[in-house]
């Protein structure tokens, strides 16, 4: 049997008392900044530091589905630098991320889903993104189990498809960053939760943490779920709530999906894995939670959803159920840069959609961290948006989780 | 009776599993992994089976040891991977059930706990159970899940879902066998001893043990803590859990010592510890060499407990063996999350009667019936299925929206628009309520007068519009558009209650009290002149006002008001009498019907802005050029600060503005991005609505373009999803009657 | 199992009012002539009224046309409902009522009589509503 | 499923309930009179708590009184229910 991951990922070092850029938290975004910081900017005086084990939050609680097709300008860019990276990701990391531009169809069922579905393509396409609209018949050609009778409660009146868009296996994306960050240099500390950040003249020195005071130039959060406790170390407040994001995994089939599927109306998005199983996803529970865990009747509705549009799934079998903590920004747009708090600095509110952008999300944030200023990628992503009104509202493109 | 496995015939016992009959026909192999392709065989007696995966017919990835046989039955191997084949879905429900007492798992423990509680008890048996006085008892039923303490999954007979909620859970959940390390531990033949004793010791197998492991799935599901047990070598529950506690085996009572456990001798490729998922020791170690230390780790690498029997026989010895690797103790590992299904249920199983034409209600209005019947083509618009045209013999939908337009500017027409949604306001300070609540102010709204309102959200932008009719001293009607009526009613509710309980004001939906036809067009008046008493010319009954009367022999009340710029009525009878006021405007003179096709292309050329179409949430009202609606004299209404932010009140903001295509039969298409120039790629806006006018005769569409007021007579372009970019006139918005001589209808003669 | 027979009944003129209702929170009980049922702490149904009878309150809305109503009558009517319901039905005892959902629908719960069950909807939900009854019937029967 | 206890009907299950965010917030006296930045502290920004939380539902399905609780964002437990 062929190895999936290679023979060494990372070393397991003692954190020294200081660091030039402390990261905190190594989920999928903290490992990318971390990796993009060594190679793009030299600097491998570096710490991610994980309360837990890396990985483990929702870089790996996600159904991994990668796209770029947002409708504003400042998304599309953001994403579609992303999806570009990931397009040489493998090769970069030199690891099988299992990356499969598959195509990613979101599903219209509504004359409104339709004019906001071609309005979200129209826009794509002046901004270089690969999207079409597609009428129910080539909806069907893309996706022959896809159930689009008419007669349905909520037939398929059409789709946006991104034909480069699809999915990769996510521990390998995060492990892939890690090993490579790891070999740079960079001090990937498990086990070290932050309790405190140390504020001297306004300015974050230091954090606290089980593993005692490391200090640091600059300080990054990168915590996504756990943002606003962070923030409240430094006295900041975030427009960020934390939910569950449930998901779920089936037994394991003989391909019958080789693309991914969204529907924002009737709240499912479905792709089929490598391996064989389905991996399904629905929106976030309605009440702030940090429990990792979500109510069933979300993944009720969930799969009454994916029988409407996947009839032959009705035997398919829910193997295993899991949540993560997502943090949500009122756009459904993320906040990535510098913070009221001198040399701290801050990447969250991904909400649902932060898989996909990682190594964009890495890449930017990096670029922040090691000039003390937003990248072009993120600056319109500001604290300041909130003040000023200047919202970049996705909830359109990102109205499920994804 | 027979039965068929991997195409030979065999003979099958009543009550028997099919992994009961293959070990009894001898058939101690059969089946292969899913990664190595191994020969394995039956190894297990229960839902923990690792090895013996079947497909029978359209069910895939049955375990053989909890199929029960019946004559016919064809099942095939399946090497840890089914098969998905459309067939019709087996008829699947859900169940809610109360009980002060659940207690899951039907052995001596559980069956003891059970007799012994009070009030309303359910027992919950996977296997065959006798009956039990005062218990419900639920057999072939496996609880899937223990979710917040007190409310219990189960699927009884793989078909129907139960949702228990409990005062107190009882967990008798027993414990499972677990195989020893050794080389070959997966081979044909090799099985856990408690299976060994079920078959009746069967010749040619070996029985193993590695001793048993607690069923604390959901337990720990739950939120319960484990300590790992030396004397059992496996984690047994720990602490409290409020609600919920645990009897027999599952503590670890009861359960044999553990043998004692050491890496074995061997070949490590050859020692199997997650049999479904193929891994072996030496994966493990593998792992462990990569640098990696957390049991979720361990976990993800080598695929451990990740098979579709979840590492019921394979989790434990995992622990153990990587506590050996690491050299630390097995309790300070931990264990992976116990995560629900306990074991895999059907999404059909789970989706219950809810799919089909039960999955989401269909709302429609009392005239429904008369619009099926006339062969109205309708539109989903939220829940209400609203008729969209009325096609003739031959017609597309453009022919008769065009057909339906013209009736309605140049003679008479009439809409089912029922389904807007009707909020009662009450009280004396109603308007108190509505001066905070829409943008614009109505003190000086007269009794027996209706006037347009818009609302914003605290952030300033548009949430719905509606019409604000003044029937009393202290009593105001508003209407909602169709899709927001249940929101906007939430939002008044939750201002009222929780930001304004000082306000002697209420709130009733009378959305479903009222049915509503708009009788619309030069011609209304003659319409309904016959059918009613109240006095309809422009003198006595002026625009914007309300009326009370019959019409057609209903009591009704009648306002002026216009989504067509047209002369237009509405009639508001009790929802009882819908169709049968309908009936009478349909049949009196030749009114045409529309739908909400030509009801959009009539308010587009009065640019009469649709929530929802020409609005997403990031517009204001100063967008959509209605600073008439937006009081400059209240002190404050919900969303007023917002729409003082930089950003807010920028003037390049997109604004809607009409567009009429330089060609006048090129139909732009909705969601069509707006550029300066052909090859231009900066998104300067896009199409809301885009239709062809009978009044104009040509095409126009409403757009939000940046700075788009100042910009009238510039040509942009339309980019289109696909094909060229359409030249198009950047016009005002209101594109028919701008000086708004028609409301009035006919000159009187 | 017994049988549970499902039909329409027509309701009388029906009106929401405002102020101190005259029923405790979830019951309901005979005021003049109607049937009081309790909507809220400051809200309540009466069953048998017109909006002249109640003048006097802080205010009155005629409902008469806002619900359509079914009532489930036999031994299993309860598990019917169980069905799509996620109260305690036990519970809730003849003299008693609920506003809940049933399947995708809010309803108004009535129990007249030990095994006789009302259920108050809005009138555009009674073809969902009768469907999912008619083809949760099916499970008992 | 959470279990929440409206003040009315008793305890329901949460699908009956719509969710309102964390309690408390205010609505300014005097809105015109706040910087930008202190009507988006009002609009957006929010404590997000790990732990306790003061919190309105509202029965939507049931009676449609809103009211407030504390419950914990770790456990889910609810400490204090409320009017």
């Amino acid at each position: 049997m062929t190895e999936p991951h290679p023979r060494f990922l990372w070393r397991n070092p003692e954190p020294k008392s200081r660091y030039e850029v402390v990261i905190v938290g190594g989920g999928g975004h903290g490992l990318a900044t971390a990796y993009y910081l060594a190679k793009e900017h030299g600097i491998t005086d570096v710490a991610v530091l994980e309360r837990s084990y890396l990985a483990g939050g929702n870089i790996t609680r996600n159904t991994t589905i990668i796209r770029s097709n947002y409708l504003w300008d400042e998304s599309a860019a953001i994403y579609e630098h992303a999806l570009r990276l990931w397009e040489g990701l493998e090769e970069e990391l030199d690891y099988d991320l299992l990356f499969s531009q598959r195509g990613v169809l979101n599903l219209a069922h509504t004359l409104q889903d339709v004019r906001d579905g071609v309005r979200r393509v129209c826009a794509n396409r002046l901004n270089g993104i690969d999207a079409e609209w597609l009428e129910p018949a080539e909806v069907a050609e893309v996706c022959p189990v896809l159930n689009v009778s008419p007669d349905v409660r909520y037939p398929v009146l059409g789709a946006t498809f991104q034909p480069r868009g699809g999915i990769a296996r996510h521990e390998h994306v995060a492990w892939g960053y890690a090993r490579a960050a790891d070999a740079l240099g960079v001090d990937l500390v498990q086990g070290c939760e932050v309790t405190g950040i140390e504020l001297a003249a306004g300015r974050a020195v230091a954090v606290e943490t089980t593993r005692g005071r490391i200090a640091a130039g600059r300080i990054g959060l990168v915590a996504a779920g756990h943002s606003s406790v962070l923030a409240a170390m430094a006295g900041l407040r975030l427009p960020v709530q934390s939910h569950p994001l449930q998901a779920l995994v089936s037994e394991l089939y003989d391909q019958v999906l080789d693309t991914v599927v969204m529907s924002n109306a009737v709240h499912v998005y479905v792709s089929q894995a490598h391996k064989g199983e389905l991996v399904l996803g629905a929106g976030i529970d309605a009440y702030l939670s940090y429990a990792q865990r979500g109510s069933f009747h979300v993944i009720e509705r969930q799969l009454q959803a994916a029988l409407e549009l996947f009839p032959i799934f009705a035997r398919a079998r829910v193997l295993r159920t899991w949540a993560g903590t997502v943090d949500v920004c009122p756009d459904a747009s993320p906040i990535v840069g510098p913070t009221p708090v001198e040399g701290l600095f801050v990447n969250c509110g991904w909400g649902t959609g932060g898989f996909k952008a990682t190594p964009a999300s890495g890449f930017a944030f990096a670029w922040t961290l090691a000039h003390g200023e937003p990248h072009e990628l993120n600056r319109p992503f500001s604290l300041e948006r909130f003040a000023t009104g200047a919202l970049i509202d996705e909830h359109g493109a990102a109205a499920v989780a994804h | 009776m027979r039965f068929t496995f991997a195409g030979a015939e065999y003979e099958g016992r009543e009550g028997e599993t099919l992994a009961a009959a293959l070990v009894r026909h001898g058939i101690l192999g059969g089946f292969r992994s899913v990664e190595r392709g191994r020969p394995r065989g039956v190894y297990s007696a229960h839902e923990e089976e690792p090895n013996a995966l079947v497909q029978v017919g359209a069910e895939p990835m049955l375990r053989a040891t909890l199929v029960e046989l019946r004559d016919g039955l064809v099942a095939e191997p399946l090497a840890g991977k089914g098969r998905l084949v459309a067939a019709p879905a087996p008829r699947c429900e859900s169940m809610h059930a109360h009980c002060e007492v659940l207690v899951v798992g039907g052995g001596a423990s559980g069956r003891a706990a059970a007799a012994a509680a009070r009030g309303r008890v359910i027992l919950l048996e996977q296997g065959r159970c006798a009956p039990l006085d005062g218990v419900l008892v639920l057999d072939r039923t496996v609880a899937l899940g223990l979710y917040e303490r007190d409310w219990v999954l189960a699927v009884e007979r793989g078909r129907r879902l139960w949702k228990i909620r409990a005062r107190r859970v009882v967990l008798a959940t027993g414990a499972i066998e677990r195989p020893p390390l050794f080389p070959g531990n997966d081979a044909p033949g090799v099985m856990l001893a408690s299976a060994y004793e079920a078959y009746g010791r069967p010749a040619g197998a070996t029985p193993v043990s590695g001793g048993f492991s607690p069923r604390v799935h959901l337990w720990s599901q739950a939120g319960g803590r484990l300590r790992w047990d030396e004397r059992i070598g496996a984690p047994v529950p720990d602490g409290e859990l409020p609600g919920v506690e645990c009897v027999g085996r599952v503590t670890g009572a009861g359960l044999p010592d553990a043998p004692p456990f050491a890496l074995p001798e061997g070949d490590e490729d050859e020692v199997f510890v997650d049999l479904e998922r193929d891994v072996t020791l030496a994966d493990l170690r593998r792992a462990v060499g990569a640098g990696l230390r957390s049991l979720e780790h361990l976990k993800r690498y080598t695929t451990i407990g990740t098979g579709s029997d979840q590492g019921k026989t394979a989790n434990v010895n995992a622990i153990r063996a990587a506590a050996e690797l690491l050299g630390v103790h097995p309790g300070e590992l931990g264990t992976t999350t116990f995560r629900p299904p306990y074991v895999p249920v059907s999404f059909v199983v789970v989706a219950g009667r809810e799919r089909g034409p039960l999955f989401d209600p269909v709302r429609t209005t009392p005239m429904h019936p008369w619009h099926v019947a006339h062969g109205a083509v309708f539109e989903d618009v939220g829940q209400w299925r609203r008729p969209r045209f009325y096609p003739r013999d031959g017609e597309d939908m453009e022919a008769a929206v065009l057909r339906e337009c013209a009736a309605a500017r140049e003679h008479v027409a009439i809409q089912d628009v029922s389904t807007l949604g009707k909020i009662d306001v009450q009280g004396p300070d109603a308007l108190e309520f509505l001066n905070r609540i829409y943008t614009n102010a109505y003190d000086s709204l007269e009794v027996g007068r209706c006037r347009y309102g818009v609302m914003c959200t605290a952030d300033g932008m548009m949430l719905d519009d509606g019409v604000v009719m003044r029937v009393g001293e202290r009593r105001y009607v508003c209407t909602t558009t169709t899709g927001n009526a249940a929101r906007v009613l939430d939002w008044m509710e939750e201002w009222r209650q929780t930001e304004w309980p000082e306000l002697r004001v209420w709130l009733t939906s009378v959305t479903e009290q009222w049915a509503v036809a708009a009788v619309v067009g030069p011609d209304a008046r003659e319409l309904l002149a016959p059918l009613t008493r109240v006095p309809l010319d422009a003198g006595s009954f002026p625009f914007m006002a309300i009326r009370e009367g019959e019409v057609a022999g209903i009591p009704a009340r009648v306002c002026r008001v216009s989504f067509s710029g047209e002369l237009a009525f509405e009639v508001w009878v009790d929802g009882r009498r819908g169709l049968e006021l309908w009936e009478a405007l349909a049949s009196a003179g030749d009114a045409t019907p529309y739908g909400t096709e030509a009801m959009h292309v009539l308010r587009a050329e009065k640019a009469y802005p649709i929530v929802g179409q020409e609005t997403d949430g990031t517009v204001t009202p100063h967008d959509l050029g209605m600073e008439w609606v937006i009081s400059k004299t209240k002190r404050d209404f919900v969303g007023k600060r917002s729409l003082a932010r930089p950003d807010t009140s920028r003037a390049d903001r997109k604004q809607l503005v009409a567009l009429l295509p330089v060609n006048p039969d090129a139909l732009l298409r909705e969601g069509s991005q707006i550029v300066a120039a052909p090859n231009e790629r900066a998104s300067q806006g896009h199409v809301t609505s885009s239709y062809r006018s009978a009044a104009l005769g040509r095409t126009f569409a409403l757009a939000l373009v940046a700075a788009g007021r100042s910009r009238y007579g510039e040509v942009v372009y339309a980019v289109p999803p696909r094909g060229e970019p359409v030249p198009a006139e950047i016009v005002e918005a209101v594109v028919y009657d701008k000086e708004g001589s028609r409301r009035d209808g006919r000159p009187a003669a | 199992m017994t049988g549970v027979r499902l039909r329409e009944v027509a309701l009388p003129a029906t009106v929401t009012v405002r102020g101190e209702p005259p029923v405790a929170a979830n019951a309901t009980g005979p005021v003049d002539g109607g049937l009081a049922v309790w909507l809220g702490p400051d809200e309540w149904l009466v069953l048998g009224a017109t909006e002249a009878d109640y003048a006097h309150a802080d205010a009155v809305v005629d409902v008469s046309a806002s619900r359509v109503c079914f009532e489930l009558a036999g031994a299993d009517a309860a598990a019917v409902l169980a069905r799509g319901c996620s109260l305690d039905l036990d519970a809730l005892v003849p003299g008693r009522c609920a506003q809940t959902l049933l399947a995708r629908v809010d309803v108004l719960l009535l129990r007249p009589e030990e095994t006789t069950w009302r259920v108050l909807v809005r009138p555009s939900y009674a073809g969902y509503v009768r469907a999912w009854l008619e083809d949760a019937l099916r499970e008992v029967e | 499923m959470l279990r929440i206890p409206c003040p009315w009907c008793g305890d329901r299950d949460e699908v009956e309930f719509a969710y309102g965010g964390e309690a408390d917030l205010a609505y300014p006296g005097d809105p015109a009179a706040l910087t930008d930045e202190e009507w988006a502290a009002y609009l957006f920004f929010r404590d997000n708590p790990k732990g306790l939380l003061r919190e309105r539902w509202v029965h939507a399905h049931g009676c449609r009184r809103w009211f407030e609780l504390e419950r914990d964002t770790v456990t889910h437990a609810i400490h204090v229910r409320g009017r």
